[in-house]
């Protein structure tokens, strides 16, 4: 039992990193149709600068709003510079760009930053608690309410804001939403902004656990990637169970299994899943119309 | 002797009903026409015998062989063609090509022959394109054979459409409104095309907007309403049919009807 | 464009001309090295286009098939003593038999999650093949034996240009003469349209597998071509980066353009050559560089300037 | 860093025109190449490398260099890509020229380069771990690490002072974690070692609680071996203390030998023994300690002008360009293959991984004797008291 639950929150800590990744992802895409595979280089973002800005003796808070701030101007700079100079161009050109913009954000961490590892405090001391035999990081439960704080948070900004219903109109019809007015071009600076921003929060809240350097982006926008696949690409709430999913895939499959070939169980699922539910967990299915 | 049985066919889409019993017949060189307002389930029903769709319920057959449920591709191998109603052209090539890409089951196909280009395939190859330009000339876009479809104009994209469809040389074509966006002079041609390819032994179904041609050149015609059928018969009988006429087509249709 | 069947020929004879031309201005065999990479890279890059610019299915784990046909001739001579050529011929059947029956489920999916199906193939190719040391030499990689044809030792940077280049003429050759072939036109029919294709009897999923198997046999044998060519393997060539790198490679040069293959393979693997002088500069340059070309090229290299070129001669 | 043949590579290559072959090359410099992987996966092994060798490069021909000619140091980044790496080391060869070549920051571009020298004659330090690199011994590759195998005797050896016989082990699945996981289990019984249980983690895993709750249930376990490098072990530390596991002995690698290991670990890295070069504790060597003078003095210089912790990474880099430049010395010469046979006739050379004496039959040159037991205390390294 201890270990099974050792296993659980293992995999949910990091599971919800893969959401948060992946819920960037899903709000870029909904807002644009670009598969953003630069949505690692936030979380490196938020983790780097947080870590520079608090050795140079800011207050770990302010060190890590300013993160999110940096962020949001790289996310925002990212849609004004690359995506929209590119509007119309096909999916896959789209992608290309923004494989681009990983490789060039990488560059620029390591010339700014450095190549070595960093770590940040954990916010409430490092003593593990005690949880029915299971040994738990503090950290992990800042981890794991931090996302849940950012679904939530999203889940009414999209429900419950005018904004976030523009942003939900233009993720189902883009043609539609420019024609009752909305200015889908903000929408998609918006998503893009707003996706940096959860990328930052992620690699915030996580570092203190993962530590963090300059080429942390790849793997994690790859699971990120997965785990929005996963629950069905275009749909917040699948992103998040994908991420979660997919972090407790790994944890089991490493406890359970092999360790060496959690990855490849992980991924094994995934194909599995897909080729029941070729959407996804959550995706919409779409009937073509001829 | 029908060639085409739908019987009973049946779809629906989260509880909607687009397509409830339907049942219909066609036999060579005979052309039925489906009308209806938009949302009647045309080409629902149209996507539903093609095999787009899998159909919920009901039977089609065809040649006297049950087909149903079959993909498309071996619908088409039975000898089942069609046309949409949103081009479904293939943009980035050019319009011979597209017809070519017709006649794909009367060519030849296997890979190793291919990929090292033997003559044989050189010499089939230009036979396909010779009866890709004949077909080009008979729907009157000889001229545009190299251009790219993509750019083609939308009326030249209906007639290639009907080319490409034609290039398989089927025993049955559905076409969906084939006149849809061409102006009168187009539309009598494509009345002309039509009835021509009727006249060569094919069984046509046509989903149409345009009563004008509808009326002239139906044999039949089945008329739909929220998917179900509301009535069946000769252009003058559905013409005459009082349900059709006060129910259905409404004041302005029933007027058009009368004219033509 | 692809009009006129003439073209072929051309290209053809362009392409030999450049293979032929370009050794009398290498002041060293370092450049036929570098060379040989580009002939190598577009070998691997021409299959993947005929998958993804022809059929238009995107395929993210296009380097497991390269490390196959790597791993293929690394361990055929030395675990199993097959001779070089034959494990060649070995790996490129093997990555057919793999991409025939992982092809059939996998290319139902479209878009991108045909994309992370792709993706998830080439994450569990690669970890095989760096966990399963007793054969393939774990991360560290593993030494592979010169191919020997006929009682011919094939080794030397200036030997394996050739060799590479006329590997490349071949695929280019063979990439050619599909496109004006039924099965050529079936994969661009199903690219733009699924379902026109169908309707007039093209059996997409039959059609999808023949793209995915072709491309996994021209990665598979490029794969081999630099394992022969290296002497030595890695994991890397079968990992994500790599096939990142070979999709990027086929967008940049042009989707659908054999010629923008090439060229895409040209600057993609000479760039990070030329970019050296700019030291901790590089990665940033790299990436400005795809993006900015991708944004004013969207198209790719080959198509954009063809356009361009064609526009320009009418006006 | 401008190199000439850069511009040379960008004219051939893109206009096709015309060959700019070998001109500037008239002063009297000696070229020595590297190939580092400052980049990607390895960059925590190749950066200090990268700045070891630019500082002692310019720092020798400030004092004149070699026999009156300066080095001229080109220098490439592989990103930890084997077969870029193969590419640059054709360059060097081919292109550049070098007399010599320090680089290599990985076994996998190491062995991928092997080849290149050895078809070209011209000699190799290595700066890479496995014991491949020297075994069997090739005629122009030298390496200067102490091999993974060492490191696994090392640790045995003092386990069995210990008594502690029955270990679980996990290892890195990366080329340096994976190959010393394979020498661990080779020379195992040797040293009467079981291995009761054998783990893994991905080299970009950020959690390994779950592999480590597997070995703690596992009956009997005296004591944890954690081949890897990067971040890696700095995780498994802090989850090993997460889970309460600190009173089984924890065993780190050479792999881990910089002071950011113990930043990263943090207070979950005390009591951690780990075998390493003495550059790690020099300040705590004793004054007769051969090796005292060298290691302070390379720590100061390195850690004044970089501004960051030494590295016993950085050390390799340095033993290798002085095991060169000596050898360079003796042979009076820039010819590769006097420079090579100079090189094989180290003798004695007190460098910061130890004393290395070269030979025909040995490429390395090092013993047992020139690793260190240390233990983490007190947040820094200490020498193990052994036995304890």
């Amino acid at each position: 039992m201890a270990e099974f639950l050792q296993f659980l929150i293992s995999g949910l800590t990091v599971g919800a990193v893969y959401a948060l990744v992946a819920l960037g992802f899903t709000l870029i895409y909904n807002a644009s149709g670009v598969v953003n595979f630069a949505q690692g280089e936030f979380v490196m973002l938020g983790g780097m600068v947080t870590v520079f800005t608090f050795a140079a003796g800011v207050p770990l808070p302010l060190a890590a709003l300013f993160a999110i701030v940096v962020s949001i101007v790289v996310g925002l700079l990212l849609h004004r510079l690359a995506i929209e100079p590119a509007r119309g161009a096909s999916a896959v050109t789209l992608i290309i760009i923004t494989i681009g913009a990983s490789i060039l954000l990488r560059g620029v961490a390591q010339i700014v930053f450095d190549k070595q590892f960093h770590k940040l405090p954990a916010f409430t001391g490092d003593a593990p608690v005690d949880i029915m035999g299971a040994a738990v990081q503090p950290q992990s439960f800042w981890v794991l309410g931090g996302a849940g704080v950012v679904v939530l948070g999203l889940y009414v900004f999209l429900e419950h804001t005018v904004l976030g219903k523009a942003v939900l109109a233009t993720a189902a019809n883009r043609l539609a939403a420019r024609l009752v007015g909305i200015n889908t071009t903000t929408i998609m600076a918006l998503a893009f902004g707003g996706s940096a921003a959860i990328g930052a929060v992620a690699g915030i809240l996580v570092t203190p656990i993962t530590l963090t350097s300059y080429d942390v982006g790849t793997l994690l926008a790859l699971k990120g990637f997965a785990a929005a696949m996963l629950g069905g690409m275009g749909n917040p709430l699948g992103a998040v169970v994908g991420g979660l999913l997919l972090g407790l895939l790994e944890a089991f499959g490493a406890g359970y299994l092999s360790s060496t070939y959690k990855d490849a169980f992980a991924f094994l699922v995934i194909l599995i899943v897909l080729f029941a539910a070729p959407q996804g967990l959550f995706g919409r299915r779409v009937v073509e119309r001829v | 002797m029908t060639i085409l049985t739908a019987t009973d066919v049946g779809i629906s889409f989260g509880g909607v009903k687009a397509v409830d019993g339907v049942s219909f017949s066609v036999s060579p060189g005979q052309i039925l026409s489906i009308i209806g307002p938009n949302g009647a389930g045309k080409t629902t029903l149209f996507n539903v015998v093609s095999g787009v769709y899998a159909a919920g319920r009901g039977k089609i057959h065809l040649s006297g062989e049950d087909v149903t449920g079959l993909p498309p591709h071996e619908l088409a191998a039975r000898g089942l063609s069609r046309t949409f109603q949103n081009l479904q052209i293939f943009q980035r090539m050019t319009a011979c090509e597209n017809v070519m890409v017709g006649r794909h089951l009367r060519e030849k196909c296997s890979l190793l022959p291919a990929l090292f280009r033997t003559p044989a395939v050189t010499r089939q190859n230009r036979e396909t394109r010779a009866a890709a330009l004949d077909l080009l000339a008979y729907v009157g876009l000889k001229d545009s054979a190299d251009v790219l479809a993509g750019s083609l104009p939308y009326g030249a994209c209906k007639r290639l459409e009907i080319a490409r469809a034609l290039a398989a040389e089927p025993k049955v074509l559905l076409l969906d409104e084939p006149a849809a966006g061409c102006n009168a002079v187009e539309t009598e041609e494509i009345d002309h095309l039509i009835r021509q390819v009727a006249d060569r032994g094919v069984a046509v179904v046509l989903v149409e907007h345009d009563m004008k041609l509808v009326m002239k050149i139906s044999d039949r015609i089945l008329v739909l309403e929220r998917g179900r059928p509301l009535a069946e018969g000769t252009p003058r009988e559905v013409r005459d049919n009082p349900k059709v006429l006060e129910a259905y087509l409404g004041h302005h249709g029933a007027r058009e009807a009368a004219r033509a | 464009m692809r009009a006129f069947a003439n073209h072929r020929f051309l290209t053809l004879a362009i392409l030999a001309a450049v293979i032929a031309v370009l050794p009398l201005v290498f002041p060293s065999s370092y450049y036929f090295r570098v060379a040989s990479l580009v002939w190598v890279s577009a070998l691997a890059a021409i299959g993947l286009n005929i998958l993804m610019g022809q059929a238009g299915q995107v395929s993210l784990g296009h380097a497991a098939f390269f490390g196959i046909g790597a791993y293929a001739v690394g361990i055929g001579p030395a675990h199993l003593g097959i001779p070089s050529w034959a494990a060649l011929l070995l790996g490129a059947a093997l990555s057919a038999v793999l991409a025939y029956l992982v092809g059939r489920p996998i290319l139902r999916l479209k878009g991108h999650y045909l994309a992370i199906a792709t993706l998830g193939l080439g994450v569990l190719v690669a970890l095989v093949i760096s966990t399963e040391s007793g054969w393939t030499g774990g991360p560290d990689g593993m030494p592979v034996a010169r191919l020997t044809l006929f009682g011919w030792r094939v080794s030397g940077s200036d030997t394996w240009y050739w060799v590479t280049g006329g590997l490349l003429l071949v695929g280019t050759w063979i990439a050619l003469n599909l496109d004006e072939t039924p099965t050529g036109r079936a994969f661009r029919a199903l690219h733009d349209s699924e379902v026109a294709a169908q309707v007039v009897g093209v059996d997409i999923a039959r059609f999808k597998l023949q793209a995915f198997v072709i491309a996994a046999v021209y990665a598979s044998l490029a794969g081999s071509a630099l394992a022969f060519m290296n002497g030595f393997i890695t994991p890397d060539q079968a990992g994500f980066l790599h096939s990142v790198e070979l999709v990027t490679i086929v967008v940049l040069g042009g989707l659908g353009s054999v010629v923008g293959s090439i060229v895409g393979a040209a600057v993609l693997v000479t760039l990070p050559q030329a970019l050296t002088v700019f030291h901790e500069y590089e990665h940033l340059l790299l990436g400005l560089i795809i993006i900015v070309s991708m944004i004013f090229m969207r198209n790719g290299i080959v198509p954009s300037l063809s356009a361009l070129f064609f526009q320009r001669a009418r006006s | 860093m401008k190199s000439p043949s850069t511009l040379k590579f960008v004219l051939a290559a893109s206009a096709l025109g015309f060959s700019f072959a070998g001109a500037a090359q008239a002063q009297e410099t000696i070229k020595i190449g590297s190939v580092l992987s400052a980049t990607g996966p390895a960059s925590f092994l190749g950066e200090p490398e990268d700045k070891t060798l630019r500082l002692y490069v310019d720092k020798i021909n400030e004092a004149g260099g070699i026999n009156g000619k300066k080095i001229e140091l080109v220098v490439y980044d592989d990103g930890g890509d084997a077969n870029k790496a193969r590419t640059f080391a054709t360059r060097l060869v081919e292109d550049d020229e070098v007399v010599a070549m320090v680089g290599g920051t990985t076994t996998g571009t190491t062995m991928a380069m092997i080849p290149v020298f050895q078809d070209a004659e011209v000699p190799f330090i290595s700066l890479a771990g496995a014991i491949e690199v020297v075994d069997p011994v090739r005629e122009y590759v030298f390496k200067t690490p102490h091999t993974d195998k060492m490191a696994c005797e090392k640790i045995f050896e003092d386990l069995k002072k210990r008594n502690l016989t029955k270990i679980g082990m996990i290892s890195g699945t990366d080329g340096f974690g994976a190959s010393m996981r394979a020498q661990c289990i080779k020379v195992a019984p040797n040293y009467g070692m079981e291995i009761a249980i054998d783990e893994s983690y991905g080299p970009r895993d950020s959690d390994m609680t779950a592999q480590l709750t597997k070995i703690k249930n596992t009956p009997g376990v005296q004591a944890v071996v954690n081949p890897g490098f990067g971040q890696g072990p700095a995780i498994v530390t802090r989850n090993y203390a997460q889970l309460g596991m600190t009173g089984t002995p924890l065993y780190q690698s050479h792999g881990v030998a910089s002071k950011s290991f113990i930043e990263l670990a943090g207070p979950a890295a005390e009591g951690v023994r780990l075998p390493a070069a003495a550059l790690l504790v020099g300040d705590k060597l004793p004054e007769n300690d051969p090796q005292k003078k060298v290691v302070t003095d390379y720590k100061q210089t390195y850690e004044s002008a970089t501004k960051q912790p030494v590295s016993t990474f950085g050390g390799h880099a340095y033993d290798g360009l002085f095991i060169l430049v000596e050898a360079m010395k003796r042979a009076n010469s820039t010819d590769p293959q006097k420079i090579r046979d100079e090189i094989e006739k180290t003798k004695g050379f007190v460098g910061t991984g130890g004393i290395v004496t070269m030979s025909p039959t040995d490429h390395l040159g090092l013993d047992l004797s020139a690793f260190r037991m240390l233990e983490i205390k007190n947040g820094d390294w200490n020498l193990a008291q052994s036995g304890s």
